[in-house]
């Protein structure tokens, strides 16, 4: 290891802090009065990407469908892909650098991960996530209808169908594994009963084996608690296996690809999406709205109404924002009618519909 | 138990999956003694060429899958040609060429991202309403019969191709050693990347059919390539026949040991037999 | 600045899981993919023990080396037996089993929720929820690390793992046991890993098993690869490059809805480069 | 007295009988030679009394008592054994001074992290390093030394081992002649310190030079044995060497 190459690799490492201290401090632009910025942490690569795509694409609509406000609103998207210690460094990245008044994320892990960096920064966080914990503290607020919504609702349905064998397949991915532990507390006070209760990981394609093996459970209706792509592939072997027990699931038919897979099946949604915001993101992306699209958009309109409420001169603090979103009720979003409760959860109702000629349709029973 | 016939038929179609990616995997590792981690994404690639020539341009299907398997092939040529010729000229060892197709395999992956989302997209027309077939007891689909029938149609093509062509004996040659190949007189470096061009092709194809069965995403590779990779340790590294053989009691164990155990311990329970093997048959059931 | 002292904790973090990996991989010439393994038990062992039970945290830290190094045994002692690219692949096996077990013992580890709310250490009323006197605790680990590190590469046990490395049935004919020496760096290098397991999990404050997968250890190879082999400094400019290349990259304009994928491209590209024109790393000694 | 003594020793190699029962013994302070035509055994001998083959019959008696049939590679030192390899086997990527100190230090883990006598140990391996002039390259890698100096590497490390028996397996081979007076000499010390050496050797002069006794072997059988000039002159010993 001669010298010279010591000097070289010393000369690479100097120039390497050098660029990331040049740009961290010329990208770190002033607090400015009147922009609010947005810092939005989702996963752009990876095999989630396209869920990222998903919400900056809504995001960027409900920018786009901003009418005239007092202030700006400028949206910054960082990638995390999902990986714990990219979200931290995203989020240090956005709270450091652009000097975000407020952050949203997507997943409860990395929502996780936010929230006490949020509540440490004093920076309104508001994520895509089931997992209630996300929402602890002041600052800290998740839009996810409520699993304890979605069941209440779904298994009204159930007993109003008369239905007494439920069978599941469920991921153990985090927002299905927070429905799944909420609905078997449920389901001990009714007489339903679930025969099978199939678990499969994130990314699994071959299903065939579960299939047979909740085959000949008894199962009046299969439960399908996961989300795209596991959803279609296991709709489709489920079909191809000669099942053809009617098939349910909590919000994931909404957003599938193939919604023709799950033609005159009924199944719980968070809320039903006016129908434009549906037609207007295809417009967009002339891709149907991904998991958690529609929430991103009311989050951006959640963000603008409670800053709007204030007609200072400069932008509300954080602490202002915060309480003024504790106060929001009946707003009218995408999703329905929202409130957000004490905790920091936007309740959002949970609605019973059906695929109809592969179009999801309310049913008002 | 009416169960069972349905998850024998399960086990011999996931078994022709991982046999597919098994044969490519082998017929490359025979030759070049290396892991490549690149294969998986050849898979991906043939898919989403079927998805573009077929879906897209609309082009007649069987024409779309020989581009498909073409493309899949000039690819892994090509990565032979412009990274792995040259780290094996310097005599690089298993360690850099494995890191070095760790990075082809994240380049290529995001790139395939780039061109076409990292969506989910299905391949066959008729989704969900395929023919369905009464065997020993079990359902099984037009798709997954195609795939057992490829399965033994390119084992056989293989074992042609090796034991009964001049290109074979050279192949073989190089497997047993290389120096002494070239020593010989072959053109291993010129072999080796006809090589590449066929064992990715093969790739190309499993990853085509199996976007037929389920569908491709381009991260489809990685998952595939492991199961490809214990199929072949177990069977045999490097042995044709030892790399199907493999694939199927891989196929089999994962299926009945998710019947026993639960869905969500199946690639541990992969990994564990591959364990097993490597512990006590380290050479795998066909090698000597 | 609270950026930056941010991602200076996550590169000491990973400066420690790349300077102990280095003692397996480039000392000992062991390709080990399962270092992100032990450093997942590390994380978990501090966060179960802080969010369940009273144990402080520097406490956590010593059982989390304690279980890393009882579970390293076990593991050591099946991989020994394995010769050359098996040794790799059966360290891929490891890691998916142990992933496995942190995403499916539910009770144990909540699964794929996670373990949110670990807290921060306490010592002397010294503040750690500020980041700078982390900062400052996670430095003195990793000079510790590197201190010890230092020590045994420079020491006579140092000059056994190279020979090991270089010429493992020599130096056996010169009385040495090697499996005993494999053994022991492998669990010395597993119980440095749970050390910064534990960092990583009372800084975040969460952890769930998706930090722990197979290609998390793939990150740590590419530290101990790109930085350098059999070179501590090595391994810790291997990790200030890798954990700052994806943070300069965010500043790279990409046009917006390919930028992330675009630096998934380079960091593929990079690796293959480094691989053909450098591939004993920035400052490595050995080549691979 | 018979320092190393071999009983009706047996290896085989797939049916392959590479060495036959085989019965030697080697005298203590004296320098014994094998000889014998290419694929007559030599090196696999050597491979089975250091431990790198395993026995498949018949045994090795060290000193008259201790006996071992099966052992395990690393023990082989333990009986005062050391050797060097017929294609020379350095450790490449390390510098000269640590391929000596490797050999050097204690045998257990715990006591290779925490040396105590480290000057002796660096001592010796000036000391042997010395002996075959590579001291001023000592901090060179292994990889960058001249075929030559290579095998001198690898005789100083055998003697950085000061253990009893030395087996040197065609040390001489490709040498320069300042190098052989070298390792000649060296050999020639090991002796009047009542050190013994088995020498496998093609080089006739040499073994005529060096060797008290000589073993012919032959197809994995021994031939002849004794006083060099004698046994040379054997018809059977011609034939095997010009071969029938």
């Amino acid at each position: 290891m001669n010298k010279l190459t010591k000097w070289v690799i010393g000369i690479i490492v100097v120039i390497a802090v050098v660029i990331t201290g040049y740009f961290v401090s010329q990208n770190s632009s002033k607090v400015s009065t009147e922009q609010i910025k947005i810092g939005v942490v989702a996963p752009m690569s990876g095999n989630l990407a396209f869920l990222g795509e998903g919400i900056r694409d809504a995001m960027l609509l409900a920018q786009q469908d901003l009418g005239n406000t007092q202030y700006t609103y400028e949206l910054i998207f960082e990638d995390d892909q999902l990986d714990s210690k990219i979200t931290a460094s995203a989020v240090n990245k956005l709270l450091g650098v652009n000097k975000v008044d407020a952050i949203v994320s997507f997943g409860s892990g990395p929502g996780n991960v936010v929230a006490p960096i949020a509540e440490q920064n004093n920076v309104v966080h508001l994520g895509i996530a089931s997992d209630p914990n996300v929402a602890k503290g002041e600052f800290n607020f998740i839009h996810w209808t409520p699993p304890a919504e979605e069941n209440k609702v779904f298994v009204e349905e159930l007993q109003r169908r008369g239905i007494k064998k439920l069978g599941v397949f469920e991921s153990n991915q985090q927002g299905a594994a927070a429905v799944m532990a909420d609905l078997k507390e449920k389901l001990k006070e009714t007489d339903i009963e679930i025969v099978t209760d199939q678990v499969f990981n994130v990314g699994e394609k071959d299903f065939r084996s579960i299939i047979s093996k909740a085959k000949n459970s008894g199962a009046e209706i299969y439960l399908l608690m996961a989300f795209s792509p596991e959803v279609e592939v296991l709709g489709k072997q489920i079909k191809e296996a000669g099942i053809n027990t009617p098939l349910t699931s909590i919000e994931a038919f909404e957003l599938s690809e193939q919604v023709d897979l799950f033609e005159g099946e009924w199944y719980v949604n968070a809320a039903s999406p006016t129908g434009d915001f549906t037609t207007k993101f295809e417009a967009k992306t002339n891709e149907n709205p991904t998991l958690g699209a529609a929430n991103a958009y009311d989050i951006f309109n959640l963000i603008v109404a409670a800053t709007e409420a204030f007609k200072g001169s400069t932008k509300p603090t954080p602490n202002q924002i915060a309480n003024e979103l504790t106060t929001i009720k009946d707003f009218n979003g995408v999703l329905g009618n929202l409130s957000v409760d004490e905790d920091g959860i936007v309740i959002s109702k949970a609605a019973i519909r059906m695929i109809k000629d592969g179009k999801p349709v309310d049913i008002d029973n | 138990m009416e169960i069972v016939p349905q998850l024998i038929l399960n086990s011999i179609i996931a078994g022709s999956i991982y046999a597919l990616i098994a044969l490519g995997f082998n017929f490359v590792y025979g030759a070049t003694k290396f892991f490549n981690l690149a294969h998986g994404v050849m898979a991906a690639i043939g898919g989403y060429a079927v998805f573009y020539f077929a879906k897209t341009l609309g082009l007649n299907l069987y024409f779309a899958v020989i581009l498909g398997v073409a493309l899949a092939g000039i690819v892994g040529y090509g990565l032979d040609k412009f990274i792995y010729l040259p780290l094996r000229k310097r005599k690089a060892s298993n360690m850099v060429l494995l890191v070095a197709s760790l990075g082809a395999m994240t380049a290529l992956q995001a790139v395939i991202a780039i061109l076409f989302t990292s969506r989910f997209k299905t391949i066959s027309q008729n989704i969900g309403t395929q023919k369905l077939f009464e065997v020993l007891g079990g359902v099984i689909t037009q798709t997954q019969l195609i795939i057992i029938l490829v399965t033994a149609l390119i084992l056989a093509g293989l074992v042609f191709l090796l034991y009964k062509t001049l290109f074979g004996k050279a192949v073989r040659a190089i497997s047993d050693d290389e120096e002494v190949a070239q020593i010989v007189g072959i053109n291993t470096n010129k072999i080796i990347g006809y090589v590449f061009f066929i064992g990715s092709a093969l790739a190309g194809l499993a990853g085509i059919l199996v976007g037929f069965d389920t569908g491709i995403e381009p991260t489809m590779g990685l998952g595939l390539l492991l199961k490809g990779v214990i199929a072949s340790v177990i069977g045999g590294v490097g042995n044709i026949y030892g790399g199907v053989l493999g694939a199927f009691l891989l196929g089999f164990v994962e299926n009945f040991g998710i019947w026993k155990i639960s869905g969500e311990w199946k690639d541990a329970i992969a990994f564990t037999l591959l364990i097993v093997f490597l512990i006590f048959r380290p050479r795998g059931i066909m090698n000597k | 600045m609270e950026y930056l002292i941010h991602l200076a904790i996550l590169f000491s973090i990973y400066a420690i899981l790349g300077v102990s990996l280095n003692l397996v991989v480039g000392y000992t010439g062991l390709l080990s993919v399962t270092h992100a393994a032990f450093y997942g038990i590390g994380a978990y062992t501090t966060a179960i023990l802080l969010t369940k039970t009273g144990v402080g945290f520097f406490s956590s830290v010593i059982l989390g080396i304690i279980v890393a190094i009882a579970l390293s045994f076990l593991i050591g002692v099946v991989l020994s037996k394995f010769k050359g690219d098996y040794y790799a692949i059966g360290t891929f096996g490891f890691n998916t089993i142990i992933f496995a077990i942190f995403l499916n013992w539910q009770n144990l580890t909540m699964g794929p929720f996670g373990i949110p709310g670990i807290s921060k250490p306490e010592l002397l009323s010294i503040n750690f929820a500020n980041n700078f006197n982390f900062l400052v605790l996670a430095l003195i680990f990793l000079g510790l690390i590197y201190f010890i590190a230092r020590f045994i590469t420079k020491s006579p046990f140092g000059r056994v793992l190279k020979a090991i490395r270089e010429d493992e049935k020599a130096i056996v004919v010169f009385g040495y046991n090697t499996p005993y020496f494999k053994l022991a760096i492998f669990s010395i290098s597993a119980a440095m890993a749970a050390v910064a397991g534990s960092l990583f999990a009372s800084y975040l404050t969460f952890i769930d098993p998706s930090s722990f997968r197979l290609m998390e250890s793939a990150f740590i190879l590419a530290i101990v690869i790109l930085g350098g082999l059999a070179n501590l400094r090595g391994a810790i400019l291997g990790a200030l490059f890798l954990i700052l290349l994806p943070e300069i990259l965010r500043f790279v304009g990409f046009p917006p809805d390919i930028a992330a994928q675009m630096r998934q491209v380079v960091y593929g590209v990079i690796l293959i480069l480094v691989m053909l024109y450098r591939p004993q790393g920035l400052i490595g000694e050995y080549k691979l | 007295m018979k320092i190393l003594e071999t009983k009706n020793l047996m290896k085989r190699f797939n049916g392959v009988r590479a060495i036959d029962r085989l019965s030697i013994g080697i005298e203590k302070g004296q320098i014994t030679g094998i000889v014998g035509p290419n694929g007559s055994g030599k090196t696999t001998l050597i491979n089975l009394l250091s431990g790198v083959l395993e026995i498949d019959g018949g045994e090795v008696i060290i000193d008259g008592i201790e006996k071992f049939t099966r052992v395990l590679p690393h023990q082989v030192s333990s009986y005062g054994i050391t050797r060097t390899f017929q294609n020379v086997r350095l450790f490449e990527q390390m510098t000269v001074l640590d391929n000596i100190l490797v050999v050097v230090t204690e045998r257990n883990v715990f006591g290779s992290i925490f040396e105590k006598n480290i000057e002796h140990h660096h001592k010796i391996s000036e000391e042997v390093l010395q002996k075959v002039g590579l001291w001023e390259k000592r901090n060179q890698l292994a990889v960058n030394l001249s075929y030559g100096q290579r095998k001198l590497l690898e005789i100083a490390r055998t003697l950085a081992m000061k253990t009893e028996i030395y087996l040197f397996d065609e040390p001489f081979a490709g040498l320069f002649p300042e190098m052989r007076k070298i390792v000649a000499s060296i050999i020639r010390e090991l002796k009047q310190k009542n050190k013994t050496v088995i020498l496998v050797e093609h080089d006739i002069g040499l073994i005529r030079e060096l060797c008290d006794q000589i073993f012919v072997m032959d197809e994995g059988k021994l031939l002849a044995e004794g006083e060099p000039e004698a046994v040379l002159k054997k018809r059977s010993v011609i034939e095997a060497y010009l071969g029938e």
